[in-house]
């Protein structure tokens, strides 16, 4: 009991988590800082601005609704945080594994757009609320290709359990080289789903301020950063545990690292992307994710249905 | 040949190479020549026609007489107005006046910038 | 106390700005949104511009106060979180410069909100955009 | 200096009335006094007939005893005509040329707003450039128009 | 049908100069649209009035940080005309070598912010990089990076000599490669063309019939440059093109600025090998005779007027200003008026070359009821095509080539 206590609250579970995702933010920052030929923030950047959020004053519009506003913020965090108990860390295995883990994590995953949704919604500002509805659109784009995308290894693998799945391609790792069109699609409808450039839209600065939290401040901006932060972190270690199966060490500590080296590598592709492009309009989003990332990734389905064919054959 | 991604290849190069910012204020700041900063006075030069005063467009500066029996004139500058245009160094007729390159001039209390120079 | 070190800490050291143009004449504008770019990246100091007075810990302000613009400016000003700033940008925000007696304006960002600092230039370099920032933190220190 | 006597011989024999108001101060200026009830017409002929296509802007003047309006219009080879018009100061009205200019609501927003003379036709009644909380009936560019306690204080005059 | 009033705006607390509009809707036309102005309105031409020549020099100049040059420029040649002074030749040059610069560096300025505003960071980051090389070379000719203080009446206030010279020209090489990469980025980089192509037409007739200036104007197709048309300083005897385009839209803009940029590095370097010796200014009495002028004056962003009347006092009786900004706004009331709300969201996206004001929201009042429905730019532009095509107007090929 005390042991699933610390799991959850310290290892692997919600310290562990705040503190990679202020890391990977700084990752994130500085990446693109260099990238723009610029020096950037400072390594405890984040770590700053997350205290100073927590220690600000908090004010709550008169036309919001208290409760809620305060709220949805923490709903957001304990989402991505629970979503991360399901995802393997240092080894095949992740901490809680049953049957249909990935499904439940991936719709952990949708809380925190559905709670960026509400806050801008119940926030009564003209800004926040047209980020929401863009939030929303967008969320009805990227969401379908993600799925399919994260589905089509699972039917390989043939289970619905994310540690199953990194078993199987650990055993075959040549058999991952079939899921790369899903990769992209993944990291591409991450990048939508993390609200980052080009898919910034529902946060979109010089059109609508500060999108859907235009309204909030203080400490429950501070969790929401948090919130987006910590879900780059699950969803880069989500993709890297069903994309980048091979090289799982033994040995816990190893594991840990190489465990960072992926999630590293997959932030690193996340921040090129979000640097090198101009931002979608949402029109031209929808399009772009109805047009080339659903077809690829049925085709990604396709391809792994073959494959298991020829392989059951 | 159209295509997306283009800027990607000089992001890259960015990546191993040393960024453009200068560590101002660590390091010294950047000022060319001859820049326009705050205005030095030199007491000795003045002969008190406030030509200075008489063109300038914000009516920053000020010149008075400090001694009652001899010709003395210190000038009075309020940073807060000067716009650091440089016509009172143009057209003061005995060059007591100068632009220096200081441009440090924030600060958190206002009257400090009303000063003597 | 450590709390309180820390709190304090972590307020020099992420200090978010949002820029007001309350009647200058771009000139300020275009250095301050300078001092965002590689050569003098500001990020350096944890300064982030934000787009939202409710994010934002510092108010940047460029420009004389005209009568058009007096109430947005208290309005954004109020807008802000406690603890909040005020930097008067520029030869106009300090005291309406070259604009003084212009029958529009109504003087420098003071006679409309308080202001903890004041940097002058016409237009301020990007580096004194800099130092008025490292100055504040450090009167606030 | 041919194309400019030109225009002003073209002008002259069209409307005989302005004979010898006109002032090249050279090749590509020229300033014209004429009066206020020819200046549509005079308008309407250069626009269509000599090419004057743009207005560059209406300038408004108070010289003290009557108002001055200038209309400055410009053709593609770099000829600019300047039409010089002037009313009384008190309930002077002249003609909106929005009609034929049609970029000009704004020259004659202006005009209303800072001069105080009436626009007729002006299909536009907004405040414009003077901020909505001016008080009303003062403009700024008239002569004899002071700074005054509803205004801003001018601290450095 | 009820009469609704739409503010338009709000202006961006982040960027630039404070604007706003809002539209008198009378069902679904527009009965009439306001664009008010006047946040920056300081009253600077009654000031004028009041101050001396030379004064007004650093006042006018003030105007606009970004066009400083042209309006004192445009300033003190109708003060020159009036007291019939021809400025040294060399002065003549000098005044065009910083006029050029502040083109590349007003461009450049341009082409950062419009990356800003499709949200492309990077392209923002580089290339006002970039244009700090051209700071860096203006605070050095004239001892200040912006309000350069260059101008006076009758010449220059200073002067350049060799090694200068030579940077200038090292300068011009290094940013003349950088703006061929830009041309490059923004003729070729697929997510930009995206968000620029097709967006705020203004076909020739209407640029021409609404007084459009600038690069507005020559993107619709126009050649209309005052540098040719009406030249002034020294570009009678400088060699260049006028950019035009056809393409009369977002796109067509961003491809003028960036060719111009280049048509600016070329006169630059003719500036500085002919520069002819001799003094930079002559004097001029504070006392200018009567009489008055008018000039013109090619900004970055158009034709900047200034008619400047005396009255042989040291002070002017009259200073009229025109900006360039002024004659593009006023286009674009006058489109949006007797139109439809559908249109609105293209109409200002034509307005300016910059997006600062263009890619936000409306907010539809019904005076009625006080229902209040809102859009933004797409959702505006949504109903636009819905609305259209109720009323049996297929706009989906201009959807296509907002598209692709
Ligand atoms: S300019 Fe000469 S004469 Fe005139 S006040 Fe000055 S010193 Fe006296
Ligand atoms: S113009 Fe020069 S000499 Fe005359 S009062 Fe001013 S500083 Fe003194
Ligand atoms: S530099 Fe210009 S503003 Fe400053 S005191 Fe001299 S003349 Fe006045
Ligand atoms: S000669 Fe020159 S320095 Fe001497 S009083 Fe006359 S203006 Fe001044
Ligand atoms: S201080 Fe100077 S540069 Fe800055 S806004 Fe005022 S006039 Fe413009
Ligand atoms: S140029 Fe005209 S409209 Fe603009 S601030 Fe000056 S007086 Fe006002
Ligand atoms: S158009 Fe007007 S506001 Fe814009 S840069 Fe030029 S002078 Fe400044
Ligand atoms: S569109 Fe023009 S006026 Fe509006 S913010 Fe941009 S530059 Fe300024």
């Amino acid at each position: 009991m005390a042991l699933s206590l610390i799991n959850i609250l310290i290892f692997p579970g919600f310290l562990f988590l705040s503190t990679l995702a202020l890391a990977f933010e700084y990752v994130d920052r500085k990446l693109c800082a260099r990238m723009q030929n610029r020096v950037g923030p400072p390594w405890y950047q984040p770590i700053a601005d997350f205290i100073k959020l927590m220690s600000k004053e908090t004010v709550i519009p008169t036309e919001a609704n208290p409760s809620i506003f305060k709220s949805i913020p923490i709903f957001a965090l304990a989402a991505t945080a629970s979503a991360f108990l399901y995802i393997p860390i240092w080894g095949q295995r992740s901490l809680y594994p049953f049957d249909c883990d990935l499904l439940v994590v991936l719709y952990f995953l949708t809380v925190p757009t559905l709670t960026f949704f509400l806050a801008g919604w119940f926030s009564s500002s003209l800004y926040a609320e047209i980020g929401s509805i863009r939030a929303m659109t967008q969320l009805f784009a990227y969401e379908v290709p993600l799925y399919m995308a994260l589905l089509g290894p699972a039917l390989l693998a043939g289970s619905w359990s994310i540690s199953a799945i990194t078993a199987f391609y650990h055993q075959n790792p040549l058999l991952s080289l079939l899921n790369l069109p899903g990769l992209c699609v993944a990291i591409i409808a991450a990048q939508g789903k993390l609200e980052r450039a080009p898919f910034d839209i529902p946060d979109a600065e010089t059109e609508i301020v500060g999108g859907t939290f235009t309204e909030y401040s203080g400490r429950y901006l501070g969790l929401f950063r948090m919130a987006v932060d910590s879900e780059m972190v699950a969803l880069a270690a989500l993709i890297s545990a069903i994309f980048f199966p091979a090289l799982l060490p033994a040995n816990p500590v190893l594991g840990l690292l190489v465990f960072l080296i992926k999630v590293l590598v997959v932030v690193f592709i996340l921040a090129v992307i979000k640097t090198a492009f101009a931002r979608f309009r949402i029109d031209q989003m929808v399009t772009f994710c109805w047009k080339i990332l659903a077809p690829v990734s049925l085709l990604q389905i396709v391809i792994d249905i073959i494959a298991k064919g020829v392989i059951l054959s | 040949m159209k295509g997306t991604g283009k800027m990607i290849p000089l992001m890259l190069r960015m990546l191993v190479k040393k960024p453009d910012t200068i560590l101002y204020p660590a390091q010294k700041a950047h000022v060319e020549e001859h820049f326009r900063g705050a205005l030095k006075f030199d007491q000795a030069l003045c002969i008190g026609c406030k030509l200075c005063m008489r063109v300038c467009p914000s009516a920053a500066i000020e010149i008075e007489r400090v001694s009652e029996t001899e010709k003395v004139f210190q000038a009075y500058v309020r940073m807060d107005r000067c716009i650091f245009c440089g016509q009172c160094v143009d057209t003061c007729p005995k060059k007591a006046l100068e632009n220096t390159e200081n441009f440090e001039l924030a600060s958190t209390d206002k009257e400090s910038l009303r000063k003597a120079i | 106390m450590l709390f309180d070190k820390a709190i304090h800490w972590a307020r020099l050291k992420s200090p978010w700005i949002i820029h007001f143009n309350s009647g200058a004449c771009n000139a300020c504008d275009i250095e301050i949104l300078a001092a965002l770019t590689p050569k003098y990246d500001v990020e350096r100091f944890g300064i982030q511009l934000k787009g939202s007075p409710r994010h934002a810990d510092v108010l940047v302000c460029s420009g004389p106060v005209t009568m058009q613009q007096r109430e947005r400016l208290i309005t954004i000003y109020e807008q802000m979180a406690e603890p909040k700033f005020v930097i008067a940008v520029g030869t106009c925000a300090c005291s309406a410069g070259v604009f003084n007696g212009c029958y529009c304006v109504e003087g420098g960002v003071d006679t409309a909100i308080p202001v903890n600092a004041y940097v002058p230039g016409c237009p301020v370099k990007p580096e004194a955009v800099i130092d008025g920032v490292v100055k504040l933190l450090k009167s606030i220190e | 200096m041919e194309q400019a006597n030109a225009i002003v011989a073209r002008l002259e024999e069209r409307f005989p009335a302005l004979v010898g108001g006109a002032n090249i101060a050279n090749e590509r200026r020229i300033f014209w006094s004429v009066p206020l009830t020819s200046l549509m017409d005079i308008l309407r002929y250069c626009n269509d007939e000599l090419s004057f296509t743009q207005l560059c802007t209406i300038t408004g003047l108070d010289n003290g005893e009557m108002f001055e309006f200038l209309y400055h219009i410009s053709r593609d080879d770099g000829i600019v005509l300047t039409l010089k018009v002037k009313t009384p100061r008190d309930g002077g009205v002249v003609p909106s040329v929005v009609p034929i200019y049609n970029g000009a609501i704004f020259y004659e927003l202006e005009l209303e707003g800072l001069l105080g003379v009436e626009v007729e036709g002006l299909p536009d009644d907004r405040q414009y450039p003077l901020p909505d909380n001016w008080p009303k009936g003062q403009y700024p560019l008239r002569k004899d128009w002071k700074p005054n306690a509803e205004t801003p204080p001018l601290p450095n005059p | 049908m009820a009469k609704m009033m739409i503010p338009l705006g709000p202006q961006h607390p982040a960027l630039e100069e404070p604007e706003s509009f809002s539209l008198l809707l009378d069902g679904e036309r527009i009965a009439a649209a306001t664009v008010a102005l006047g946040y920056n309105h300081r009253g600077m031409e009654k000031a004028c009035e009041s101050r001396t020549y030379i004064q007004d020099i650093y006042l006018l100049e003030r105007i606009c940080g970004i066009c400083s040059h042209s309006h004192s420029s445009s300033y003190v040649q109708a003060v020159e005309a009036i007291a019939g002074i021809e400025i040294p030749k060399r002065a003549a040059y000098l005044r065009t070598l910083i006029g050029e610069l502040e083109r590349v560096h007003s461009h450049l300025l341009w082409l950062g912010i419009a990356g800003h505003e499709i949200g492309f960071q990077t392209l923002f980051m580089f290339v006002w990089r970039d244009r700090e090389l051209v700071m860096d070379l203006l605070e050095r000719l004239t001892g200040n990076r912006v309000n350069y203080g260059m101008n006076t009446i009758g010449g220059v206030r200073r002067d350049i000599d060799s090694t200068q010279t030579e940077e200038v020209l090292k300068a011009l090489d290094i940013l003349e490669a950088r703006t061929s990469y830009y041309i490059k980025v923004c003729t070729e980089e697929q997510s930009i063309i995206g968000r620029l192509a097709g967006v705020g037409k203004l076909p020739r007739e209407d640029a021409l019939r609404l007084g459009a200036v600038g690069p507005v104007l020559r993107a619709s197709g126009v050649r209309r440059d005052m540098r040719k048309d009406d030249p002034y300083d020294a570009y009678s005897e400088l060699d260049f093109n006028v950019i035009t385009d056809d393409h009369a839209d977002v796109l067509g803009r961003t491809v003028v600025r960036v060719f111009e940029i280049m048509e600016s590095y070329k006169i630059c370097r003719q500036v500085v090998r002919n520069m002819p010796d001799g003094p930079i200014a002559v004097k001029v009495p504070a006392k200018i005779p009567t009489g008055e002028a008018f000039s013109r004056y090619e900004a970055p962003r158009g034709e900047d007027i200034h008619y400047v009347r005396s009255n042989g006092t040291d002070r002017p009786e009259r200073v009229k200003v025109r900006a360039p900004t002024l004659a593009n706004l006023a286009s674009i009331t006058n489109m949006i008026e007797g139109g439809y709300l559908a249109d609105v969201p293209i109409v200002i996206a034509a307005i300016d070359p910059c997006f600062s004001c263009t890619d936000r929201m409306i907010r539809v009042q019904d005076s009625r009821s006080g229902r209040e429905d809102r859009y933004d730019w797409a959702g505006l532009r949504q109903y636009s095509i819905d609305w259209y095509k109720k009323r049996g107007v297929d706009l989906s090929q201009t959807k296509a080539a907002w598209k692709d």
